[in-house]
C-alpha cells in the first residue's frame, strides 16, 4: 500500500526533472559560458557591462565568481550559488539592485590575486592585512565604468559638458 | 540580443490610437498601463523625508522666518512643500495665494494654470499662449479639467519627450538653442524644465517668461532682472523692490553640478527604471529619491546607503547655513525699515541698501525655493548663500549709515522675537 | 603561495638589514630602490598647477591681502607654497620666519624641526620630546642631518606604517584612540597626520600639541583654543588675540568629505600605484595629483579628464569666495584698529568685535592654509567661509558701535589701497 505512491512519486519526480532539464537546457548551467549566466535577463546589465569591459577578452564569469583553488570547491560553490540564484529567480524574490555578497567578494578577490599575483605581490605584502577590495580602485574592471550599471542610454559622451 | 538592434528603431506597440495632445491620461494609459499606474501613485503619496517629501507640510510653519521674508507678498500667507504631479490642479486651486476677484487689478491670471494641467498643450495650440495668459484664472477655469498628464511631456504616437510649454521653447530660442536638436539623454532633463524653472509674468499681458536671455546662471538671471527693472512686489515699509525665486531646479542642477556634468539627468534619479514582471519601464511615480534609493541611486552607486548618508550631510550643512543667511537678511530688513521711516535718511545710501537687500534675498530664495535643500548642486548652494549673507550684512550697514543710527546694527532680530510670526491673513 | 600564509606573516625580502629608526633613507633604498628613487624626485619637482604645485611661489605676492591678515606675525614676512618632501629641511632653515637670536625670548624653538627630518624619531626616543622641544632651533641644528625620509613613516623591518610623532600619538590618546588598532587603509591616511595637521606650541616648553582634545572638527578646535585662552599673536593696533591655522589637511579631509567617507585615503591620490616592469608599487613622489591624474584618479574614475575639470570648478568657486571673506576680514580689521585708537571706545563692544575677528580669521585660515583650495572637502570649505564672512561683518559692525562712528562701516578697504601691501621686513 505504501510502496506504490512512493514509486509513483519517484517516477513523477524523474519525469518532472527530465522535463525540466529538457525545457530549461539545465546541463548548460553546469558549464561556464557567460551567456548561460545572462540567460536570466535579471543579469543583462552585468553581462552587457562585462562584455564591454576590458576583461571580456580574458575571462568568463566563473573565472572571477567561483573559487579556483580546487575543483571540489569550484563545483560546491557553483551548486550553492546556482541553487540560490534559481530559487531567487523562480520565486521572483529578486532584489531591486543585485549586489555581490561578502562571500562572493572574497572569492572574486582571491581570483584577482590568482591572475595578477606578480603585479601586486609587493603591495599586498606587509605587516598589516591588505584589507580592501581591488575594485575599490579598479572600479571599471568587471562591470563597466560605474559598476554594474543598469541604466541604459547613459552615455556622457553624448551629453555636452559645460 | 539587443546590442545588435539600434534602439531608435524599436517601436511602441499601441493598442489604442491617441490623438495629438490628448489631455486625458487614462486613454494613454490603455497603451501603457505601467506608466499610467505609477503616475497615479503620485496622487496619494504622502511620506516625508527630513527636508522634503510628499506631505504638503507648511514652510511658513516649519520656518517662520519665511513669513517675514515674504511679508507683503502672497507667499507669506500660504506656502507648502510640493507633492506628487497628479495633485497639481487641486493644489493650485486651493492655495490662498490666489486672488479670484477679477475686479482687482492684481487678480490672478490664467498663467498660473500653465504648469498644472495636460489641457494646456491643446489650449496653447488652439488659442496661443498670449491669449491664454491675458485671461484671468477664473475665466480659464472651465477649460481646465485635467491635472498634469502624459500630454505635458510626450508626443502622442511616437511617445518621444517634447517641449510642450511655449515659454521654454522661447527661452531656449533666445539662447540660440533648439530642443529638437537635443539628444534623448538631454531631453530626460529638459522635459522637466517645462515647469521646474524660475519664471515671471511679463508685462500687463502676464506673458509667461523664463528670465534666461543672458543665460541661466544666477548672476545672469539677476542681471536680466536688473536690466528690466522688474519687481515681483515692494517690501512693506522697507520699500525694497523685491524678486521672488521659484523652483529653479533646472537652472540650479545644470549650473555645473557633479551629476549634470557627469551626464546624469533628472529622470535617472526621479524616474528610475523599475521592473514589473519581465518588463522594465520608467517609474512615473515621481517623488523624493530618498524614498527608494536602491532604485534611484543604486544603479550607479554600488553603496546606496553611503550616498544617502551623504545626502543627509549635504542637506544639513546647506539647511544650517541657509538659516544664518535668513537671519542676516531679517536683520537687514529691520534696519532698512527703520531707516525708511526716518525722513532725514540719505536717499542714495538707503537705495544702495535696498539694492543689496533685493539681491541678497533673491540669491537666498534661489537656494531655498529650489526643492533639493542643496543636493542638486551642493557647492553652488553654499557659494550662493555665502555671497548672499555678505550682501545682506552690507545692506544693513548701509541702512544704518543712511540715517547715522547705530541702533540699526542690531543683530539676531529674529531670535529675539517672541512670539514668532505666523502666516499672514 | 601566499594565501596559505596569514598575511601578517608575509615579509619583505630585504637585502640589507635596517636598524630601527635609521635616519638615512639611502640605506633603506638599497632594499627598496623604486620607493627610494621616486622619493628623490620630490627634491627637483617644480611644476605648478592653477592653485598649487611644487614651485615654492610666494602666497604674499600672489595675494597681498595675506600680508595684512598676518600683519605682526612672521607669516607676513615669508610664506611660500609647499614643495616636495625632500626639501623640507632646506626650506625650514631658509625661511625668514625664523628668529635665530637665542637671547630673544621669542626665538624659534627646536619644535620647528619636528616635521622636517628623519632624525626625529631617533632623537625623540633618545631624549624625549619634552627635552627636544625645550631646546632652541639653533641648539638642535647640529643633530639634524637628514630631511624627511623613510623613518618618518615606516617601521624598519616590517615596513608597516606607523605613528612616529609623539604629538600625534598623544592627540589620538586624548580622544581614546590607539593607532595600533587602525587598519592598514586607515594608516594610509593617519601616517600623513604625523605632519599635515593644525598644531600649536604648548606653554613655555614649546611642547608640540595638536588641539584635538574636543575633536578635530573646526568648531571643536576653536572651542579648545577658547577654553585654553591661547593666542599665537596679537594683531598690531587692533589688539585682537589671533590664532594661526596651519596645514590642517587631515582634520579637513576627515570632516566628512566625500572621499574620506567613501574610504579613500591620502595615499590613494598622492601616492598612487605605478608599475615598473611587472610589479607595481606606491609612488613616493608625493605632489599634486593634478600632475598625474591618470594614475591618481584614473582607476577609480574612468574619465579622469572629467574629474580634473571638476577640481578646477571646485577650486575656482572656493578661491573666489575666499577672496570675499578676506575682504570682509580686512574691513573688520580696519574698523577695529580705528576703534581701538579711540580712548572712548566701549570696551565690552570692542572686545566682542575682537572675539569675532579672531574666530572669523581662524576659520578663513583653516580653509586657506589647507593646501587643496577646498578640494579635499569642498562643501566644508564653503560652509566655513560663509560662516567666517558673516562673523567678520558682524565684527565690523560691533567695532563701529563701540565708538559710535559710521565711517568705520567702510567696505572694500583693500580694493582702495594703492599701492598694495608688500611682505613685511
Ligand atoms: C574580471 C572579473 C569579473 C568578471 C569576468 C565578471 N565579474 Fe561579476 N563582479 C566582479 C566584481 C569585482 C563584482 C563586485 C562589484 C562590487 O562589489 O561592487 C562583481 C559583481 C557581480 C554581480 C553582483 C552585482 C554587483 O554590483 O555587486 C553580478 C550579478 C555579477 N557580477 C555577474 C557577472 C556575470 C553574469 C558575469 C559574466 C557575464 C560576470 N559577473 C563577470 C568581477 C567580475
Ligand atoms: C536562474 C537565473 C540565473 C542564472 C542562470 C544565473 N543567475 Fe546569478 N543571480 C540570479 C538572481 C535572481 C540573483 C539575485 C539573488 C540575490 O542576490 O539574492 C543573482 C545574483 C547573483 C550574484 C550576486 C549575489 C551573490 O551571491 O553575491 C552573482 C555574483 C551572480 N548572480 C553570478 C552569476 C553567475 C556567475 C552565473 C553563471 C554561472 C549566474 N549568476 C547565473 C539569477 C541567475
Ligand atoms: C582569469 C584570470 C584573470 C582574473 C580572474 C582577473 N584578471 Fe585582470 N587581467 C587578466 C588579463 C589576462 C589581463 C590583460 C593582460 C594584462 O594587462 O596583464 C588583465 C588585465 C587587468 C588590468 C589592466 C587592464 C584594465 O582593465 O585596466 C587590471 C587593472 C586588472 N586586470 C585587474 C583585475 C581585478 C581587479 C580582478 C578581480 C576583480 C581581475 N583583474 C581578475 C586576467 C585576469
Ligand atoms: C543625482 C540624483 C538627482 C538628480 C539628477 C535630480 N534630482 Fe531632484 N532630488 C534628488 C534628491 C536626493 C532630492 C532630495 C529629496 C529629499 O530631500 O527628500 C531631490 C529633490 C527634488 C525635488 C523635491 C522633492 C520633494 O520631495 O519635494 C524636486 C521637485 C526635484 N528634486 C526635481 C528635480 C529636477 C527637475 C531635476 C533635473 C533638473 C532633478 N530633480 C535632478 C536627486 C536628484
Ligand atoms: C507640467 C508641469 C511639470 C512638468 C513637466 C514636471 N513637473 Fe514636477 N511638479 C510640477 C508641479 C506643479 C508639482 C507640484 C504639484 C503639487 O504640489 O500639487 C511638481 C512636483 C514635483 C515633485 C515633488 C513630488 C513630491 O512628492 O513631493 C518632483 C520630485 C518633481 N515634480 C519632479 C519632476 C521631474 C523629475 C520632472 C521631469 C521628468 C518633472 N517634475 C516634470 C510640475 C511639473
Ligand atoms: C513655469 C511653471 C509654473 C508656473 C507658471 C506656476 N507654477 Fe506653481 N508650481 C510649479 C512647479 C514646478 C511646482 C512644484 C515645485 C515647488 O512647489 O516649488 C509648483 C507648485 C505649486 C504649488 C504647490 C506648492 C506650494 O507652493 O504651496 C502651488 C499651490 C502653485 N504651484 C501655485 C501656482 C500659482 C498660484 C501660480 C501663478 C502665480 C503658479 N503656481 C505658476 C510650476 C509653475
Ligand atoms: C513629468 C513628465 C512625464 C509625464 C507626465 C509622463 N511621462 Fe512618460 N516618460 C517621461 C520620461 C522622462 C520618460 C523617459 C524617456 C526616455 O528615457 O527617453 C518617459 C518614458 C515613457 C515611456 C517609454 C518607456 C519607459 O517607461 O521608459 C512611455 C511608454 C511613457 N513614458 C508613457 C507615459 C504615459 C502613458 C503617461 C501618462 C499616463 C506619461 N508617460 C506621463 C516623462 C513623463
Ligand atoms: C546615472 C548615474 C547616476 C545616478 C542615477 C546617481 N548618481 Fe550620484 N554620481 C554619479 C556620477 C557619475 C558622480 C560623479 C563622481 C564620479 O565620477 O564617481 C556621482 C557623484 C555622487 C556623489 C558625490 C558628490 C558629492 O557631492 O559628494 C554623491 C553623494 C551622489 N552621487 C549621490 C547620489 C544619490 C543620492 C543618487 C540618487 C538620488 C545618485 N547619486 C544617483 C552618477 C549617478
Ligand atoms: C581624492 C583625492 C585626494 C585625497 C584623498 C587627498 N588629496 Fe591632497 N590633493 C588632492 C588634489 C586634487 C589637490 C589639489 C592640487 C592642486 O591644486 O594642484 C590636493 C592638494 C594637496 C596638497 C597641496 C599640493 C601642492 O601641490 O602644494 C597637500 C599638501 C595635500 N593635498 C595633502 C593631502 C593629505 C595629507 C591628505 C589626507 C589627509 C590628502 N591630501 C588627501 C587630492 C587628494
Ligand atoms: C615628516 C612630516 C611629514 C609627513 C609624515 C608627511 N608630510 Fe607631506 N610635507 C611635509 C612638509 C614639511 C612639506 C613641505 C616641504 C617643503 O615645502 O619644503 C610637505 C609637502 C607635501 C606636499 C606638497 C608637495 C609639492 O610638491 O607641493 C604634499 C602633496 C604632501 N606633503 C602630502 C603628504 C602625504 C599624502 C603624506 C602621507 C602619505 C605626507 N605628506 C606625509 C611633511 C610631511
Ligand atoms: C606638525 C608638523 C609641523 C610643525 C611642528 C612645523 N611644520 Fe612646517 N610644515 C609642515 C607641513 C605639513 C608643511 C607642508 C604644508 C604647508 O606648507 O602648508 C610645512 C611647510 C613648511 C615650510 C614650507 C612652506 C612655507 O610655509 O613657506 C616652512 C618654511 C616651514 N614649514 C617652517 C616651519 C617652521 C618655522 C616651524 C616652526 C614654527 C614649523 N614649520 C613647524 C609641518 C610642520
Ligand atoms: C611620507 C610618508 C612616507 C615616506 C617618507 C616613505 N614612505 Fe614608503 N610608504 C608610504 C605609504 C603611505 C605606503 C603605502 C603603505 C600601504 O599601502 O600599506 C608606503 C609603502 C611602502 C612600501 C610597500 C610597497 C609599496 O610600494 O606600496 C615600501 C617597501 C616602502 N614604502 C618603502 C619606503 C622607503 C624605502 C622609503 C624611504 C626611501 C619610504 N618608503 C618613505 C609612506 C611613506
Ligand atoms: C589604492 C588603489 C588600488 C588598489 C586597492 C589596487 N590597485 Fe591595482 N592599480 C592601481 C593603480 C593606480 C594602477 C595603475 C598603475 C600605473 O598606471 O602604472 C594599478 C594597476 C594594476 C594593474 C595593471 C598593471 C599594469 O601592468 O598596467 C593590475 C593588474 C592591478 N592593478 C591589479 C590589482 C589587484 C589584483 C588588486 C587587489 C589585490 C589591486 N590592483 C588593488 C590602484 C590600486
Ligand atoms: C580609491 C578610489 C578613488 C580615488 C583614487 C579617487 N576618487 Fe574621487 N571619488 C571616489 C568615490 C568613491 C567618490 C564618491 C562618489 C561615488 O560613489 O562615485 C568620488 C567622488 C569624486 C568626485 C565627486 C565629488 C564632487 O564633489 O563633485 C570628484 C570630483 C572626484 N571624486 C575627483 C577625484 C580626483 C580629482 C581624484 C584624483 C586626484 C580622485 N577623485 C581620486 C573614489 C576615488
Ligand atoms: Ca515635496
Ligand atoms: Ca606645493
Amino acid at each position: 500500500m505504501l510502496k506504490n505512491p512512493f514509486i509513483i512519486a519517484i517516477a513523477a519526480a524523474v519525469i518532472a526533472l527530465g522535463a525540466f532539464v529538457f525545457v530549461t537546457d539545465a546541463p548548460a548551467y553546469g558549464g561556464s559560458a557567460p551567456e548561460t549566466c545572462a540567460n536570466c535577463h535579471v543579469m543583462d546589465s552585468q553581462y552587457e557591462n562585462w562584455y564591454h569591459a576590458p576583461h571580456e577578452k580574458w575571462t568568463e564569469c566563473v573565472d572571477c565568481h567561483l573559487p579556483h583553488e580546487n575543483f571540489v570547491a569550484y563545483y560546491l560553490e557553483k551548486g550553492r550559488q546556482g541553487a540560490k540564484d534559481v530559487y531567487a529567480f523562480t520565486t521572483g524574490n529578486i532584489p531591486v539592485a543585485i549586489r555581490a555578497s561578502e562571500k562572493t567578494k572574497e572569492i572574486i578577490q582571491e581570483n584577482c590575486i590568482r591572475c595578477h599575483q606578480e603585479t601586486v605581490e609587493s603591495v599586498v605584502m606587509g605587516a598589516q592585512p591588505f584589507g580592501r577590495y581591488c575594485w575599490d580602485c579598479h572600479r571599471n574592471v568587471s562591470h563597466g565604468a560605474r559598476g554594474a550599471s543598469g541604466v541604459p542610454y547613459q552615455d556622457s559622451t553624448l551629453y555636452p559638458v559645460k | 540580443f539587443m546590442k545588435n538592434q539600434p534602439p531608435q528603431e524599436r517601436a511602441f506597440q499601441q493598442l489604442v490610437e491617441i490623438k495629438a495632445m490628448e489631455p486625458d491620461s487614462s486613454l494613454w494609459g490603455q497603451n501603457f498601463p505601467n506608466q499610467w499606474s505609477t503616475l497615479q501613485k503620485t496622487k496619494t503619496n504622502n511620506i516625508d523625508t527630513t527636508y522634503a517629501g510628499s506631505s504638503q507640510f507648511s514652510w511658513l510653519e516649519k520656518d517662520p522666518r519665511q513669513v517675514i521674508l515674504f511679508w507683503g507678498y502672497p507667499f507669506s500667507k500660504d506656502y507648502n512643500d510640493d507633492r506628487g504631479h497628479m495633485n497639481a490642479l487641486e493644489d493650485v486651486r486651493a492655495t490662498k495665494r490666489l486672488n479670484l476677484n477679477d475686479e482687482d487689478p492684481k487678480h490672478t491670471p490664467a498663467t498660473c494654470y500653465s504648469c498644472k494641467s495636460s489641457d494646456n498643450p491643446g489650449l496653447w495650440t488652439e488659442i496661443g499662449m498670449e491669449a491664454y495668459d491675458k485671461m484671468s484664472f477664473n475665466e480659464m477655469t472651465p477649460n481646465i479639467n485635467n491635472t498634469i498628464g502624459c500630454a505635458n511631456c510626450h508626443e502622442a504616437g511616437t511617445m518621444r519627450l517634447i517641449v510642450t510649454n511655449p515659454a521654454l521653447d522661447e527661452a531656449l530660442e533666445a539662447q540660440g538653442k533648439h530642443w529638437e536638436d537635443f539628444t534623448r539623454q538631454e531631453m530626460r532633463t529638459v522635459v522637466c524644465a517645462n515647469c521646474h524653472v524660475e519664471y515671471y509674468f511679463k508685462g500687463d499681458g502676464k506673458y509667461l517668461t523664463f528670465p534666461w536671455a543672458n543665460g541661466t546662471e544666477i548672476h545672469q538671471i539677476i542681471e536680466y532682472y536688473e536690466e528690466l527693472g522688474f519687481k515681483d512686489w515692494e517690501y512693506p515699509d522697507a520699500k525694497t523692490p523685491m524678486l521672488k525665486a521659484q523652483h529653479p531646479e533646472y537652472e540650479f542642477f545644470t549650473a555645473g553640478s557633479t551629476h549634470y556634468n557627469a551626464g546624469v539627468s533628472c529622470s535617472d534619479c526621479h524616474m528610475p527604471y523599475v521592473s514589473e514582471g519581465a518588463a522594465k519601464f520608467s517609474s512615473h511615480d515621481v517623488h523624493s529619491p530618498l524614498l527608494n534609493p536602491e532604485q534611484a541611486c543604486g544603479q550607479c552607486h554600488t553603496d546606496s546607503e553611503y550616498v544617502v548618508r551623504r545626502v543627509n550631510l549635504i542637506q544639513e550643512q546647506v539647511a544650517n547655513i541657509k538659516i544664518d543667511t535668513e537671519n542676516a537678511i531679517i536683520d537687514a530688513i529691520n534696519a532698512i525699515k527703520l531707516a525708511a521711516a526716518n525722513p532725514n535718511a540719505d536717499a542714495a545710501l538707503l537705495d544702495q541698501a535696498r539694492n543689496l537687500h533685493r539681491k541678497a534675498q533673491f540669491m537666498w530664495d534661489f537656494v531655498s525655493a529650489e526643492n533639493s535643500t542643496g543636493f542638486h548642486n551642493p557647492e553652488y548652494a553654499l557659494k550662493i548663500l555665502a555671497e548672499s549673507t555678505n550682501l545682506a550684512r552690507q545692506a544693513q550697514m548701509l541702512a544704518a549709515q543712511s540715517v547715522n543710527d547705530m541702533t540699526l546694527l542690531e543683530t539676531g532680530v529674529y531670535d529675539k522675537m517672541d512670539p514668532k510670526p505666523t502666516p499672514a491673513k
